[in-house]
C-alpha cells in the first residue's frame, strides 16, 4: 500500500515532467534537450510569483502556461522550423534538433542564471502532512499529483474530442498522410511544440512546491522525461502517462523493498530492458 | 599509398610533432588547453569512427570514460598505473562488446537514448557498489604523472586512433561500414555481417574512451562519480564531432579545436555569462554551418581547385 | 532428373500478425532456369522474394538452396551462399560512386574480392550492363534505368548461383524496357538461375521458362508462360470474377 | 598545415582579447598599485548552488572590505585588490585550465582556492608547480597529511573527514550519556564521493562508540523522491538520524522527515544545513536540527561580518563555510601585508609561521592544517550555533530537537 501510494505520487510528478516532451517529441518530432530548462523556468516563475506577489503555484499556472506557450511557439518558429524545412530525413532532423536544442538549453541556463543567480531555491507551500492509510504524504505532493491528473485528463480529452486535437494525433502517427488530408503539418507541429512547453512549465510550477532547484538542474528533468517518453512509446500521451506511473512504482518499490541506492539504477535498467525487448516502447504499436 | 595519402600522412606527422612541443613551452595555460583539446580530439575521433559511417549517435562516451577513471581510482593502491590502464581498456572493451551485442536491434533514436540510459545505469551501479562495498576512503589517484606526460599520452593515443581510423577506412571493414551507413538492407544482402561490423567498431570506440578516462584520472586526483560519468562529456563529444564533420577522419579535430578555443574565449571574456554566450555561439554554428567545418573546408577547397 | 534443383520451396508461409502474406507456397527451380513469379498487386510476390533472400524470416515451411536449408539463416549468410538480388524500389548507396556501388556486391558475399581484382571485376560488370563510361560518376547523376543497371551489376558482382530480380523492369519506358529485356536475356544465355517478379507480360513471355502464379499468398498456377496465362483462375485473379 | 597556423594565430588573438577584456576591474588611476587576484569556481553546473552561497559573495565582500580601507599595505605603499573571476562550470578540467590561465596568461599575483574537495585536489599540482599558496576551504579529506607532504603550499581549514564524522558521533555520545537518546542510529548518505566517504568513515566510529546502526542506506545523487528512505529510517525506529547529504537532498530529506514525523531527538543533515535558505524554508521547524559546521555567530567580529555581508552582497552569509572562506582571504591578505610584497614564496612561508586574526577567531596552521574549526552546529532560535568544535571556544550546549510540528 505504501509502495502503491508512494508510486502514484512519484508517478504524478514524472507525468508532469514528461507529458510536455511527449507532445514535442511525439508530434513535432523535436527531441527537445531544453525541455528540462523550460520546466525549471516554470519553477522559477512560480517562485517569483509566490514570493513577489503571493500568487500560489496552482494559480500561477494560469499565467505561466500561456507565457510558456508563446515563448515556445516563437522558439519553434525561429529556431526549429528552419531545421524541419532543411532536413532531408528524420535522422538529419534528429541530429540537428539535438544540436540546436542543446544550444537553446544553454541559453536558458544562462538567462536563468543571469536573472536569479546560481544558488539553490525553494519555498514553502502546503508542506503539511496528510495521512492516507496511516502513512503521511505532503499535501503539496498530492496537489501536484492532482494537477498532473487534471492536466493529463484535459490533454486527453482535447486530443480525442476536438478537431485540433485530432490534427495533432494525425501528425503524430503519420505526418505524410496528415498532409494528404489537408492538415497543415507545420502549424500543427508548432502548436504541439508550444503546447508541450506550456504543459512542461505548468509541471515546473507544481513541482517547485516541493523541490529544491537551481538554474543548472534542468538536465536532470530532461533525462527523466526522455526516458519516460521513450518507455511510453513516443507517439501516444497515454503511453507516456502509464510509463510515468510504472517508473514511479518501480522506483518506490525498489527504494522500499531493496535499496534506495538502487532506485535510479532500477529505473534505467527497466528502461534499457524495455528498449531491448520492445524498442517501440511499452505501448507503441509495432511498425511493420 | 596514393600521393594524397602520403601527403596527408606527412601533414599529420608534422602536426602531431608540433603539438608534442607544446609542453616544452613554459605556458601552463596552453598545456592545459592542449590537454582539453587532445582529450576531445581523441574522444571525438574515436566516436566518429563508429558513428560517422553508421550514423548511430552514441551518448555512451561518458560511460566508458567513467569506467576508465573508476578502474584507475579503485585499483591505484593495488596495481601499477600502467597495468591499470590496460585493465581499464579490457573492461571497456568487454562492456562495449556486451552493449554492442545487446543494441543490435536498436536503430536511430532508440540507440541514442539507450546509450544515454546506459551511461547513467553504469554510473548508478558503480556508485552503489562503491557505497555498499564501502571503500574505506574516497578514490584518490595521487601519482607523479604530470600534465606534460598526460598530454603526450593523449597525443600518442591520438596517433593510434588516427592510424586505426586510416587502416579501417582502407580495409574491408571500413567499406562494409560505409555500405551499412548508406543502406543497411543493401549491406546485409551483399553478405555483410552488419552486427559484427558494428560491434567491432563500437568496441574500438568504447575502448579508446575508456583509455582516455584512465589516462586522465591522475589529473583529477580525486574521482567523483558525478564528474567521471558526466553526461555533458558525451554530449560535447557528439557536438564537436558533428561540428567538425563525422564523415571524415580529420573532421572531428577541425571541430574540436575551434570549439574549444571559442568556448575558452567565452569563458575568459564573459565569466558570468559563459553558458549564455556558449548557447548563442552554438546556435550560430548549427544554423550557419550545417555540414560541419569539414563540409565547409571541402566546399571551399573544391572551389579553389575549380578555379585553378 | 535432368538438371539439379537450384532452389526448393516447401510450404513456405509468412504471416504478419494476423495477415498471411504467403501461404503454403511450394515450388522448385532447376539450375539454369528462369522462373517468373507473377500475380496481381499484393499477392505476396515480393514477400516470397524476401523470404528467399532472408530479408524476412519464414514463419513456417522451409527453403533449400542446392540442398542446403537456407530458411532461418540471415540475409547475409544467404547472400554468402550465392543468392543475390535487386530491389523493387531501387536501392543505391548514395554517398558512393557508381564503381563503389558495384564493388559492394563483390567483397563480402559469395565472392570475396578486394583490391585490383575487385576493381577490374566491377568495371567489367559495369561494361556488361552498359554503364562502362559512368564508372566514377556520383549516383545523383544517374537516370532511373541507369540506377537499375548499377544495381544489377552489383548483384552480378558476387557471381550468384541464384539471382532474384524484383520488378527490375518496372518503370522503364518502352525503349529502356527493350534494353532491359535484352540484358536479362543475356544473363539467361549465360546459364544463370534467375527468379523474376514482373508485371510486364511481354517480358515474362520472352524471358521465362516457367511461371509460378500467386494470388492472396497462395500459388494458384504453375507452368510455361503460355499455359499459366491461359489458365482461367489466373485470368480471374488478374481481371476479377466477371471476366472468367 | 595551413589550418594549424591559422588556428595558432587565432589562439593568440583569443588570448590577447581575453587579456584585455578582463583586466579592467578595479583601479581607476593607472598609476595606482594593484594586486591581481584570480578565482575559479563554479558559477554553473551541479556545484554552482553551493559556491553561490559560500564562495562568490565572500570574494566580493573581501575585495570591498580591503579596498574600502585603501587596499593592502605593502612596503612601498598601499595596493588595491582586483579579482579576475572564471567559471569552472563544475568541471575539473576547466578548473585546471582556469588556474593555469590565471597564472600564465593573466599573470595574477595570487589565486584564491577553488570550491569543492575534488577541485582543490585536481588543481593542487598546478598551484604547487606555479608556486601559489592554496588556502583550501571547501575541501574535506582524510588525506591532509599526504597532501600537505606532497604540496608545501596547500593549507586546509575545514578539517578532515574523520574529525567531521567523529564529532557527530561525539555529540551523539554526549546526548546518550545525558540520557537523551538511546543507541539506535539511522544513517543515510548520498551516493557521491563526499557522502560515500563520510558514511564509510562514520560506520566504524559509530560501532566503536557502541551505537547500533539500525538503518544504513544510500540514495543516488539526483533522486527525486526521498520519502521511501525517510519512511525506511522511521520504520527502523531510531533514536538519532544522520544524513551525509548534499544541498538539494538536505532540503528534500528534511521536508520528508517533517511530513513523516520522523521524531528523533538528534536529527543531523550535512551540507547546506547552515544555509540561510534552510532556515528560510523550514522556519521554526528548523529548531534543533544539527548540521555540518557552525560558528559562533555572536562574537562581535562575526556579527559585524554578517551585517557587512548582507549590505555588500545583498545576501545572507551561511553559518559555516561563508565565514571560513572569508577568513581564508583575510589570512592571505594579512600574510601579504606581513611580507609587505607579493613574493609568493615568502607569503606561503609567512602563512606557515604566523597566527592570523580573522572573523572566525585566530587561525594558525600546524603542518599546513588549521586545527581549529567547527564541526557540528545546530539551529537554535534564528541562528545556527556551533555545538562542537576543535579548539574554538564558545560552543553552545546541544538542545534536544523538538518534535516536528
Amino acid at each position: 500500500m505504501e509502495i502503491l501510494l508512494g508510486g502514484i505520487l512519484l508517478g504524478g510528478t514524472y507525468a508532469l515532467i514528461a507529458m510536455g516532451l511527449q507532445l514535442q517529441y511525439g508530434v513535432a518530432r523535436i527531441m527537445n534537450l531544453a525541455n528540462g530548462e523550460v520546466l525549471v523556468a516554470g519553477s522559477f516563475g512560480a517562485l517569483w510569483l509566490f514570493t513577489g506577489a503571493q500568487i500560489n503555484p496552482i494559480l500561477a499556472i494560469v499565467l505561466l502556461a500561456p507565457a510558456a506557450y508563446i515563448l515556445n511557439y516563437f522558439i519553434y518558429l525561429i529556431f526549429l522550423r528552419p531545421l524541419v524545412r532543411r532536413a532531408k530525413s528524420e535522422g538529419q532532423l534528429e541530429v540537428d534538433s539535438i544540436l540546436s536544442t542543446f544550444g537553446i538549453s544553454f541559453i536558458f541556463i544562462g538567462l536563468l542564471h543571469a536573472i536569479f543567480g546560481g544558488e539553490y531555491f525553494n519555498y514553502e507551500y502546503l508542506e503539511i502532512p496528510f495521512e492516507i492509510f496511516g502513512q503521511a504524504y505532503g499535501v503539496n505532493r498530492i496537489i501536484a499529483f492532482v494537477g498532473a491528473a487534471i492536466l493529463a485528463a484535459l490533454l486527453y480529452i482535447w486530443l480525442t474530442h476536438t478537431r485540433s486535437g485530432l490534427r495533432l494525433r494525425a501528425v503524430s502517427v503519420t505526418p505524410s498522410s496528415a498532409r494528404l488530408v489537408g492538415i497543415d503539418v507545420e502549424r500543427t507541429s508548432a502548436m504541439a511544440f508550444a503546447l508541450g512547453g506550456a504543459v512542461t512549465a505548468a509541471g515546473g510550477s507544481l513541482i517547485s512546491m516541493f523541490d529544491t532547484f537551481d538554474a543548472s538542474i534542468g538536465v536532470v528533468f530532461t533525462m527523466k522525461a526522455l526516458i519516460i517518453v521513450i518507455l511510453g512509446g513516443v507517439k501516444e500521451i497515454r503511453g507516456t502517462i502509464v510509463a510515468a506511473f510504472i517508473l514511479g512504482f518501480a522506483e518506490t518499490a525498489v527504494a522500499t523493498l531493496i535499496d534506495p541506492g538502487l532506485t535510479l539504477a532500477a529505473a534505467f535498467l527497466l528502461f534499457i530492458l524495455v528498449l531491448l525487448f520492445r524498442p517501440q516502447g511499452l505501448f507503441g504499436r509495432q511498425s511493420s | 599509398m596514393t600521393r594524397t595519402e602520403i601527403r596527408n600522412f606527412l601533414i599529420t606527422i608534422v602536426l602531431f610533432a608540433l603539438a608534442a612541443l607544446i609542453p616544452l613551452s613554459d605556458s601552463g595555460f596552453w598545456l592545459s588547453m592542449g590537454i582539453t583539446i587532445a582529450t576531445y580530439m581523441v574522444l571525438s575521433t574515436s566516436w566518429a569512427l563508429f558513428s560517422g559511417p553508421t550514423h548511430y549517435i552514441s551518448l555512451a562516451t561518458g560511460a566508458f570514460y567513467g569506467i576508465g577513471m573508476f578502474t584507475v581510482g579503485v585499483g591505484i593502491e593495488l596495481l601499477p598505473y600502467w597495468v591499470l590502464v590496460v585493465v581499464a581498456a579490457v573492461i571497456g572493451a568487454v562492456v562495449a562488446a556486451l552493449v554492442g551485442l545487446a543494441t543490435l536491434r536498436l536503430s536511430g533514436v532508440y540507440f541514442v537514448i539507450f546509450t544515454l540510459g546506459l551511461a547513467e545505469l553504469i554510473r548508478q551501479i558503480v556508485t552503489w557498489v562503491q557505497t555498499t562495498m564501502g571503500s574505506s576512503s574516497g578514490l584518490y589517484v595521487l601519482t607523479n604523472i604530470t600534465e606534460p606526460i598526460i598530454f603526450w599520452e593523449l597525443l600518442i593515443l591520438g596517433i593510434i586512433v588516427y592510424f586505426i581510423g586510416w587502416w579501417i577506412n582502407r580495409s574491408r571493414l571500413g567499406f562494409a561500414l560505409r555500405i551499412i551507413g548508406n543502406d543497411e538492407v543493401v549491406a546485409v544482402h551483399s553478405g555483410i555481417n552488419t552486427a559484427a561490423a558494428k560491434i567491432i567498431l563500437f568496441v574500438v570506440s568504447g575502448t579508446v574512451a575508456t583509455i582516455v578516462g584512465a589516462l586522465l584520472a591522475p589529473r583529477l586526483s580525486y574521482i567523483e562519480s558525478s564528474i567521471a560519468f558526466s553526461p555533458m562529456l558525451s554530449f560535447i563529444v557528439v557536438i564537436t564531432a558533428l561540428l567538425g564533420g563525422a564523415q571524415r577522419l580529420w573532421g572531428p579535430i577541425v571541430g574540436v579545436i575551434p570549439f574549444m578555443l571559442v568556448w575558452d574565449f567565452l569563458t575568459a571574456t564573459f565569466p558570468n555569462q559563459t553558458t549564455l554566450m556558449l548557447g548563442i555561439c552554438f546556435l550560430l554554428v548549427v544554423y550557419a554551418i550545417p555540414n560541419g567545418f569539414a563540409g565547409l573546408i571541402e566546399k571551399y577547397s573544391h572551389r579553389l581547385r575549380g578555379r585553378t | 532428373m535432368a538438371a539439379r534443383s537450384a532452389l526448393s520451396v516447401k510450404n513456405a508461409t509468412k504471416n504478419f500478425g494476423g495477415l498471411i502474406a504467403v501461404n503454403q507456397m511450394s515450388f522448385d527451380i532447376e539450375e539454369h532456369e528462369v522462373l517468373g513469379l507473377i500475380g496481381p498487386n499484393g499477392s505476396g510476390k515480393t514477400t516470397m522474394m524476401n523470404l528467399i533472400s532472408g530479408a524476412l524470416r519464414i514463419s513456417s515451411g522451409h527453403i533449400q538452396l542446392f540442398g542446403h536449408v537456407i530458411s532461418g539463416q540471415s540475409a547475409s549468410q544467404i547472400s554468402r551462399l550465392g543468392v543475390a538480388r535487386t530491389f523493387q524500389l531501387v536501392r543505391m548507396l548514395n554517398s558512393m560512386t557508381v564503381l563503389e556501388n558495384v564493388e559492394a556486391g563483390g567483397v563480402f558475399g559469395h565472392r570475396k574480392l578486394w583490391g585490383g581484382s575487385l576493381q577490374m571485376q566491377a568495371v567489367e560488370m559495369l561494361e556488361k550492363v552498359g554503364m562502362g563510361d559512368a564508372v566514377y560518376s556520383p549516383i545523383s547523376a544517374l537516370t532511373y534505368i541507369d540506377q537499375k543497371r548499377v544495381e544489377l551489376a552489383r548483384a552480378l558482382m558476387s557471381d550468384p548461383r541464384l539471382l532474384l530480380l524484383d520488378e527490375w523492369l518496372a518503370g522503364l519506358n518502352p525503349s529502356e524496357l527493350q534494353i532491359g529485356i535484352d540484358l536479362v536475356n543475356s544473363l539467361r544465355e549465360e546459364g544463370r538461375t534467375i527468379i523474376v517478379v514482373e508485371h510486364v507480360m511481354d517480358a515474362i513471355r520472352s524471358l521465362c521458362d516457367r511461371c509460378v502464379v500467386m494470388n492472396s499468398g497462395y500459388k494458384i498456377a504453375e507452368g510455361t508462360p503460355a499455359e499459366v496465362l491461359a489458365d482461367e483462375e489466373v485470368i480471374r485473379a488478374y481481371l476479377g470474377d466477371d471476366h472468367a | 598545415m595551413k589550418t594549424f597556423l591559422n588556428s595558432k594565430k587565432l589562439m593568440l588573438s583569443v588570448a590577447a582579447a581575453a587579456f584585455t577584456a578582463v583586466g579592467v576591474f578595479g583601479g581607476d588611476a593607472a598609476a595606482q598599485q594593484t594586486i591581481k587576484m584570480g578565482m575559479s569556481a563554479p558559477k554553473t553546473g551541479p556545484l554552482a548552488g553551493g559556491a553561490t552561497v559560500t564562495h562568490w559573495p565572500n570574494v566580493k565582500l573581501w575585495v570591498h572590505d580591503v579596498n574600502s580601507r585603501g587596499g593592502l599595505k605593502l612596503k612601498n605603499g598601499r595596493a588595491k585588490v582586483e579579482v579576475i573571476e572564471y567559471d569552472d562550470r563544475t568541471n575539473p578540467g576547466e578548473a585546471i585550465k582556469n588556474i593555469n590561465r590565471l597564472a600564465t596568461q593573466d599573470k595574477v599575483d595570487f589565486i584564491l582556492a577553488p570550491f569543492g574537495t575534488g577541485f582543490n585536489l585536481a588543481t593542487a599540482p598546478i598551484f604547487n608547480k606555479l608556486g601559489y599558496p592554496q588556502l583550501a576551504v571547501s575541501a574535506i579529506t582524510d588525506k591532509i597529511p599526504t597532501l600537505t607532504k606532497r604540496y608545501d603550499n596547500i593549507f586546509f581549514m575545514l578539517g578532515s573527514t574523520s574529525t567531521f564524522t567523529g564529532s557527530v558521533v561525539k555529540i551523539l555520545k554526549k546526548m546518550r550519556s545525558d540520557g537523551k537518546i538511546g543507541n539506535r542510529v539511522a544513517m543515510v548518505n548520498v551516493a557521491d564521493a563526499f557522502g560515500i566517504e563520510l558514511a564509510a568513515a562514520a560506520r566504524p566510529v559509530f560501532k566503536e562508540a557502541g551505537f547500533e546502526i539500525v538503518y544504513d542506506k544510500s540514495y543516488p545523487l539526483g533522486a527525486k523522491d526521498l520519502s521511501p528512505i525517510v519512511k525506511g529510517a522511521k520504520a527502523s525506529n531510531p533514536d538519532a538520524f544522520v544524513a551525509w547529504s548534499y544541498p538539494p537532498d538536505t532540503f528534500a530529506l528534511t521536508a520528508q522527515a517533517r511530513i513523516n514525523k520522523l521524531d528523533v531527538k538528534a536529527y543531523y543533515t550535512a551540507v547546506a544545513t547552515p544555509f540561510p535558505s534552510f532556515k528560510g524554508k523550514f522556519k521554526d521547524a528548523a529548531e534543533g536540527i544539527l548540521g555540518a559546521g557552525g560558528i559562533n555567530p555572536d562574537t562581535p567580529e562575526l556579527k559585524a561580518y554578517f551585517k557587512r555581508h548582507k549590505e555588500v552582497t545583498g545576501k545572507d552569509a551561511d553559518y559555516w563555510a561563508s565565514a571560513v572562506t572569508y577568513a581564508s582571504f583575510e589570512v592571505l591578505g594579512q600574510a601579504i601585508e606581513g611580507v609587505g610584497s607579493i613574493d609568493r614564496k615568502a607569503v606561503t612561508e609567512y602563512i606557515k609561521q604566523h597566527e592570523f586574526k580573522t572573523v572566525i577567531g585566530p587561525v594558525k596552521f600546524v603542518n599546513q592544517n588549521s586545527e581549529r574549526f567547527w564541526t557540528v552546529g545546530q539551529w537554535q532560535g534564528n541562528k545556527f550555533y556551533g555545538v562542537s568544535s576543535e579548539g574554538r571556544p564558545g560552543a553552545r550546549p546541544v538542545i534536544d530537537k523538538p518534535d516536528w510540528k
